[in-house]
């Protein structure tokens, strides 16, 4: 067990292709990276876990170029450097998978891979020579196995389609070093398996990898050694030998997680919603029928692109349906806005946090209080006090690690900004709740947190569709799992038919027998 | 009123101390009166445009508007002898609905604000060129309406009555944009619409009754301008009127992305630039500079404002770095180790 | 700063209005006991010219000439600022305000006078088309009428009169457009001073010139040269140099209490004249002199 | 050439038969030699605009500069006599510095770009008067510059060279932005400049260098208007010509939100707004309707493209809808609920 990151794991061949010593950066009320030191070999995979906020994505930006660090050195092909800029990072070899996806929606797919590093016609215009960028393009989508084609708009591609442009472009650097921020959090099973191996790929081709994710197994699988921030600081490295799920949680928040809590055996209430021949957008040719009821948590699971996040728009009142019907209470009804949806209890949690979940500029407290401010008013008329207290309220509940409810919601980890979206529903009585990929980006920590209050909400007589792609949360959490594949319910799973290849089977439309 | 507003106001008292040490007429009461007539005029103006720009939208077609309605409001009173107090109201309610159809066809149709009200700009200028047959709309020698110019043009206590409706709807508007809820879910759909939809706000309801509250604002305003010249030239009353109300909200601290702004920094906006034209106008300098002065000011302001902001975040961030490496030195440094079980 | 000052404040940036300043230096030469200046409106509209005087006022001036934007319906606004100064009109008069004098000359007057030179150049008679700047203005309107009436009778006919907004580049597309629009044009009219040299740069420019009959308006330099060239029938022009200068000492003179140049009726007019090519070396000589150059 | 591209050719095209039929004139070589030589004035001025457009931001300055610039150069060769071979290139690198300016404010002080050329419309105006004492900038009667006249106000066959200068500068603007690596950086920058920044691209540069070419095609253009009316007002010279090209531009497809647009789009965008102003001449509509009949039409072709593409993908979705049901049927329904075992 090797228990300091200044040495470099015994057996790694040559020279840290790059060292930090005493890296940290500060930002007004937190400090986001604490002297940070560690090496990082060629060849190896390393993987980043911590809690929301600990300081992974901060590292990362520093290693990118992005931000400067406050202070410490950094240590790259025998240089010592007080900070990187994006283009020497690039130009030795760093590669980035951001943790927000950062493509462009107005070109295609092969000039979003390349941007910034072109194939040139001669000629002192600088024109792309577009044949041979296209040819360059081919092999790396085969290799993350996208189905798309290089002239393909990116704006027709979903997230997770996305998510595979931005691997593809990382490996088109010709790297020494990928860093992975949270690749997984949008992929589903297979697309994660294939992502997997191309790191074991890269690896092999002697090239280092940073694999930061939330999703611990998979850190177990891949990493060659793990490292551990807490709140801005290194708490700790784990060698080969010594990764397990259990040593990683317990450095990541300083103590063991409690067992996970049996799901209470209950009979399910009535049908709080019924959506019959419902299509949509994505899909108008696939009418979806399922039934969600009062006290249970329905888990929606699906390959990429199986159409769970247009459903859910529709049944939000974002997108029209195309047809069919949806009954609450056995009552139909018409669904044309959020508004609607919100006058009828209908909540959701988005998928895309930055852009339609919270207001990254607006203060905690008022992104809390956003949804219920008539409420809090009193003839349209905002109260100070009460919106501060509902926000505080909320804040303690959910464990909101901030300095006040009154910082900007943009200075949150992301885990925390999850968090105020789920405030903002908490606060009112919610009758059905739709969470879209709750966890996505969020520790291990706060997701236990989640699921206990997802739970805590069922128990409460809430009826409760979960989307998601991370099969170990559909297994542990739901009580009932739909999965959807090419837009329709290609299968509902009861308790006592769960199982990885069940759900894996009806994703990708097998008839499971 | 937030730091920038109290710069803003420094910047006006300074700029007025200056003007008056060197003319000190500038400090008579009829000047200042004159002076605050036009800033009544221009501000409520400006603040119809501050809604607007709240929702990260813009008004292009103010000028054009104020010519068209201005010109309607004294043709409907002097020509076609209407009663103003019907006339007013009419106005009003035109005024509105024009901006309901601007606010309509930018969230139901999703046309870009700046294309809207640009078409705006050019079709009522265009109308109310023709509507007079590109004459001059006035009232006649003699005509007179009592009570309609005391309450347009008149002055209550030396106190233009212009201004006095500036201060009302000032109090009015800032209360709605600063402490209601429709004010809130102004700046929420300013800073992200999709969110706020998401929230449950009917974002596209809200973002057009900033149009009809800017069309409304802007039709009072007409017929103020209108009371206030008594004759209108369709093809130039109210030109460029736009500018000066947007500039007026960004020297108020108003971003055109939407979302930052606040009432008091429009009327400061607003005072500021009224002071230079008549700063221009009693120091003599070249009319022709008037432009570039006030061009210049508002270049200058901004430049500050952002300098300001940069050199203060910079400071926060260098301190914030200093205290924890102190606080690191002193509490020896962290253990690197972590011990399993 | 304790002489006192007399402004004449005019209706928009133009170079007409030149000649004035011209004059307004000579009367200045002439009285070292008085602050003269000329003051343009950053834009020709009355709320803009209305808030200049006032600030005017405020500042100290103890008389105003104006060439008022609007006089017809200025006529508060002219009061109000006549009530706290002695106020003069020029250019367009205002007779309904308690102004105490107008100097200038009459538009309708300078109309008939373009009619007379058509009427001279074309005595077959013709069709003829005009183009000014902002139709709607009260100069533009007078001349225009006191052109058809001066061709009333004849077979002259003045089909149609095209606006440009004061946008020269629209000026010269117009006469353009005319020109293919209407073939049998045999004259054309510039009714303000920047129209008659855009005609003449457009008939050159489509090989007209001399084909078709040029009126102008005022003494732009080109004006002056197509005259002198003889493609240009002749020139009305005003004399805006006249009535700063005359219209400077004369406020002058009223501020000291002598009011024996104030007519019974306020009205000075100072008339307009035709420049033909006989004249136009004078004028332009007179000019040049009247400017100090 | 895209379909939008296309949809604005037929529109032109359709409006061009339908004034033909109306006055055959308007098919006359002259006819369409001049306002071929004004299309290539204001095209000039629209690809400068669209360049900065394209990254999102905007030049509101572009009158002023064409009056600033215009008297500049009339002055420089016809009262100070200095050779127009090298009054030509000061006066283009003079709007190029200007461009540069814009740019470096933006790009490094961070200012919004509406801001900086709001500003820039006022200063610009403001110097362009003061420069001249709000006088007139002219050639002497007589004065004649052969060569210089040719190469701006010449006729190469009947085809006026201004329309020449359009064509390259167009062919080479349009290889710049869409095909090289430069325009593509332009593109990428205007949907979103953080991300592109993160790709190691020189924002600042490659923005900056957006507001330059614009600054210079302005500065090309001020001084083929110049030549065309060979004498500049100073006070209304240019003015709203900011407004033409960004009217042509969004025509052309462009959004102002950065981004989306193309060179084929602009020009056509120039050319139809100069088809309706040479048609409001040719057909005797009243000029005070010039703008309305623009406002008018600008107005109708973007709710026409915006309702199109909303119709098509409705359309689009209801035929899938169609398609697939019909499928669903013939291969029966799927299965909703799976044993396990
Ligand atoms: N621009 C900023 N201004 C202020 N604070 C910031 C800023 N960026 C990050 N922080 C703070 O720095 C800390 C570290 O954030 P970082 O994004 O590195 O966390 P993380 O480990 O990546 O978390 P997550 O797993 O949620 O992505 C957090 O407390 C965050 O609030
Ligand atoms: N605006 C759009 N235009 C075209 N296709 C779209 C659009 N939005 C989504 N799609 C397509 O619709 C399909 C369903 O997308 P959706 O986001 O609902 O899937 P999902 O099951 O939620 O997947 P994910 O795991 O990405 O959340 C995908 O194939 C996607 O590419
Ligand atoms: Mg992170
Ligand atoms: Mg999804």
């Amino acid at each position: 067990m090797n228990h300091s990151s200044d040495i470099p794991p015994p057996g790694a061949p040559g020279k840290p292709f790059l060292s930090l010593s005493g890296v940290g950066k500060t930002y007004p009320g937190v400090v986001a990276l604490e002297g940070l030191s560690m090496d990082i070999m060629p060849g190896e995979i390393i993987g980043l876990v911590g809690e929301n906020g600990a300081g992974k994505s901060t590292l990362m930006k520093i290693l990118g170029g992005v931000i400067a660090p406050d202070r410490g050195t950094i240590l790259l092909d025998g240089a010592e450097l007080r900070s990187l800029t994006v283009e020497s990072s690039i130009s030795s070899g760093i590669a980035f998978v951001h943790q927000e996806l950062n493509l462009f929606e107005n070109l295609d797919v092969a000039a979003n891979i390349f941007l910034g590093r072109e194939p040139l016609k001669a000629g002192p215009l600088k024109l792309v020579d577009r044949d041979r960028l296209r040819d360059m393009v081919k092999p790396l989508l085969k290799r993350v196995g996208a189905h798309f084609s290089a002239d393909t708009p990116v704006a027709s591609l979903s997230l997770a389609e996305q998510q595979m442009v931005e691997i593809a472009k990382a490996l088109s650097i010709n790297a020494r070093l990928v860093i992975f921020d949270e690749p997984t959090s949008s992929l589903p099973l297979a697309e994660t398996e294939r992502l997997l191996s191309i790191i074991k790929s890269l690896k092999a081709d002697g090239i280092s990898v940073i694999f930061i994710s939330h999703r611990l197994h998979e850190v177990e699988r891949v990493a060659d050694r793990v490292v551990v921030l807490r709140d801005g600081a290194l708490v700790g490295t784990l060698a080969k030998t010594d990764i397990g799920h259990d040593q990683m949680v317990k450095l990541m928040i300083g103590r063991m997680l409690a067992a996970r809590t049996a799901k209470p055996q209950r009979s399910p209430g009535s049908v709080a919603l019924k959506i019959s021949a419902v299509r949509t957008e994505a899909y108008p040719g696939r009418p979806v029928d399922l039934e969600i009821r009062y006290g249970e948590i329905l888990g929606l699971a699906g390959l990429v692109g199986s159409g769970r996040t247009e459903l859910a728009r529709v049944l939000f009142g974002i997108d029209r349906s195309y047809g069919g019907s949806i009954l609450q209470d056995g009552q139909k009804i018409a669904v044309r806005s959020a508004r609607d949806a919100v006058a009828r209890g209908i909540f959701l949690v988005p998928e895309d946090r930055k852009r339609n979940g919270i207001l990254l500029d607006f203060p905690i407290a008022q992104n809390i209080t956003l949804a219920d401010l008539p409420m809090l008013a009193s003839r349209f008329m905002l109260s100070a006090e009460r919106e501060t207290a509902a926000a505080e309220k909320q804040r303690v509940r959910l464990g909101i690690k901030a300095p006040s409810v009154s910082s900007r919601t943009g200075t949150l980890s992301g885990g925390n900004q999850q968090k105020v979206v789920l405030a903002k529903w908490l606060s009112k009585s919610p009758k059905v709740m739709i969470f879209d990929e709750p966890t996505r980006g969020i520790d291990i920590g706060a997701k236990n947190e989640i699921y206990g209050l997802m739970r805590a909400l069922a128990d409460a007589g809430v009826a409760i569709l979960m989307i998601s792609s991370d099969m170990e949360e559909v297994i542990g959490v739901s009580d009932r799992i739909a999965v959807m594949h090419e837009g329709q319910i290609a299968g509902i799973l009861d308790e006592d038919e769960f199982s990885q290849e069940s759900v894996l089977l009806l994703a990708v439309g097998k008839r499971v027998k | 009123m937030i730091k920038k507003d109290l710069g803003l106001l420094l910047l006006i008292v300074v700029v007025g101390i200056v003007v008056a040490i060197i003319n000190p007429r500038f400090l008579l009461p009829i000047n200042l009166a004159n002076t605050a007539n036009l800033i009544g005029l221009f501000g409520i103006l400006s603040i119809g445009q501050a809604y607007v720009i709240i929702t990260g939208g813009i008004e292009l077609s103010v000028g054009s508007l104020v010519a068209l309605l201005g010109v309607l409001f004294v043709d409907f009173i002097a020509v076609q002898d209407m009663p103003w107090m019907l006339a007013l109201p009419l106005i009003l309610v035109l005024g509105a609905a024009i901006g309901a159809i601007h606010g309509w066809l930018i969230t139901r149709l999703n046309l870009q604000p700046f294309v809207v009200t640009l078409c705006g700009l050019l079709i009522y200028r265009g109308a109310a060129r023709f509507y007079t047959a590109d004459g001059t709309a006035g009232f006649a020698f003699g005509q007179n309406f009592p009570d309609l110019e005391f309450i347009t043009a008149g002055r209550f206590y030396g106190v233009p009555n212009t201004f006095i409706a500036l201060v009302i709807i000032s109090v009015v508007m800032w209360v709605v944009l600063h402490r209601s809820v429709f004010g809130r879910y102004l700046y929420a759909i300013g800073k992200n619409e999709e969110a706020a939809r998401y929230s449950g706000i009917r974002t596209g309801r809200m973002v057009m009754s900033a149009y009809v509250i800017c069309g409304l604002l802007t039709a009072l305003a007409a017929i103020y301008f209108a009371m206030y010249t008594r004759s209108i030239s369709p093809a130039s009353h109210g030109q460029f009127y736009e500018l000066y109300a947007i500039a007026a909200a960004v020297l108020g601290g108003f971003s055109l992305r939407g979302g930052e702004g606040s009432i008091v920094g429009v009327v400061l906006g607003t005072v500021l630039l009224q002071e230079l034209q008549n700063l221009v106008n009693l120091l003599g300098i070249p009319s022709s500079l008037n432009f570039a002065v006030m061009g210049g000011v508002i270049l200058i302001g901004v430049l500050v404002d952002q300098q300001w902001n940069a050199i203060r975040a910079h400071r926060r961030l260098i301190s914030a770095a200093r205290q924890t490496e102190a606080r690191a030195s002193d509490e020896g440094k962290l253990p690197v180790i972590a011990n399993q079980d | 700063a304790d002489k006192p000052t007399l402004a004449f404040v005019v209706n928009g940036a133009s170079d007409f209005w030149k000649a004035a300043e011209a004059g307004v230096k000579k009367a200045q030469g002439e009285m070292p006991d008085y602050n003269m200046e000329l003051k343009y409106p950053e834009q020709a509209a009355v709320a803009i010219q209305q808030r200049l005087m006032e600030d005017l006022v405020s500042a100290g001036v103890k008389g105003i000439m104006v060439s008022a934007v609007d006089p017809k319906t200025q006529t508060d606004g002219l009061n109000k600022i006549g009530s706290q100064t002695a106020l003069f009109t020029t250019d367009s008069d205002a007779p309904k305000t308690n102004r105490v004098a107008y100097i200038g000359s009459s538009n309708v007057d300078a109309g008939k006078q373009a009619a007379e030179i058509a009427k001279k150049a074309m005595p077959e008679g013709g069709k003829c088309m005009g183009f000014v700047g902002l139709l709607g203005a009260d100069n533009a309107r007078e001349r225009i009428e006191g052109m058809k009436e001066g061709l009333k009778g004849t077979k002259i006919e003045l089909v149609d009169v095209r606006g440009d907004d004061i946008d020269q580049t629209r000026a010269k597309k117009n006469v353009e457009d005319a020109l293919v629009a209407s073939p049998d044009l045999t004259c054309m009219v510039g009714f303000y001073s920047y129209n008659t040299p855009r005609i003449y740069e457009a008939l050159r420019d489509a090989g007209k010139l001399g084909q078709i009959t040029v009126v102008g308006f005022d003494d732009d330099p080109i004006t002056l040269g197509g005259v002198k060239e003889g493609t240009i029938a002749a020139t009305v022009v005003q004399q805006p140099f006249e009535w700063a200068y005359q219209g400077m000492k004369l406020m002058a003179a009223y501020l000291k209490g002598d009011k024996s140049g104030i007519p019974a009726d306020g009205l000075i007019i100072i008339p307009t004249v035709i420049i033909g090519k006989d004249d136009v070396d004078k004028y332009a000589a007179n000019l040049k002199a009247m400017a100090g150059k």
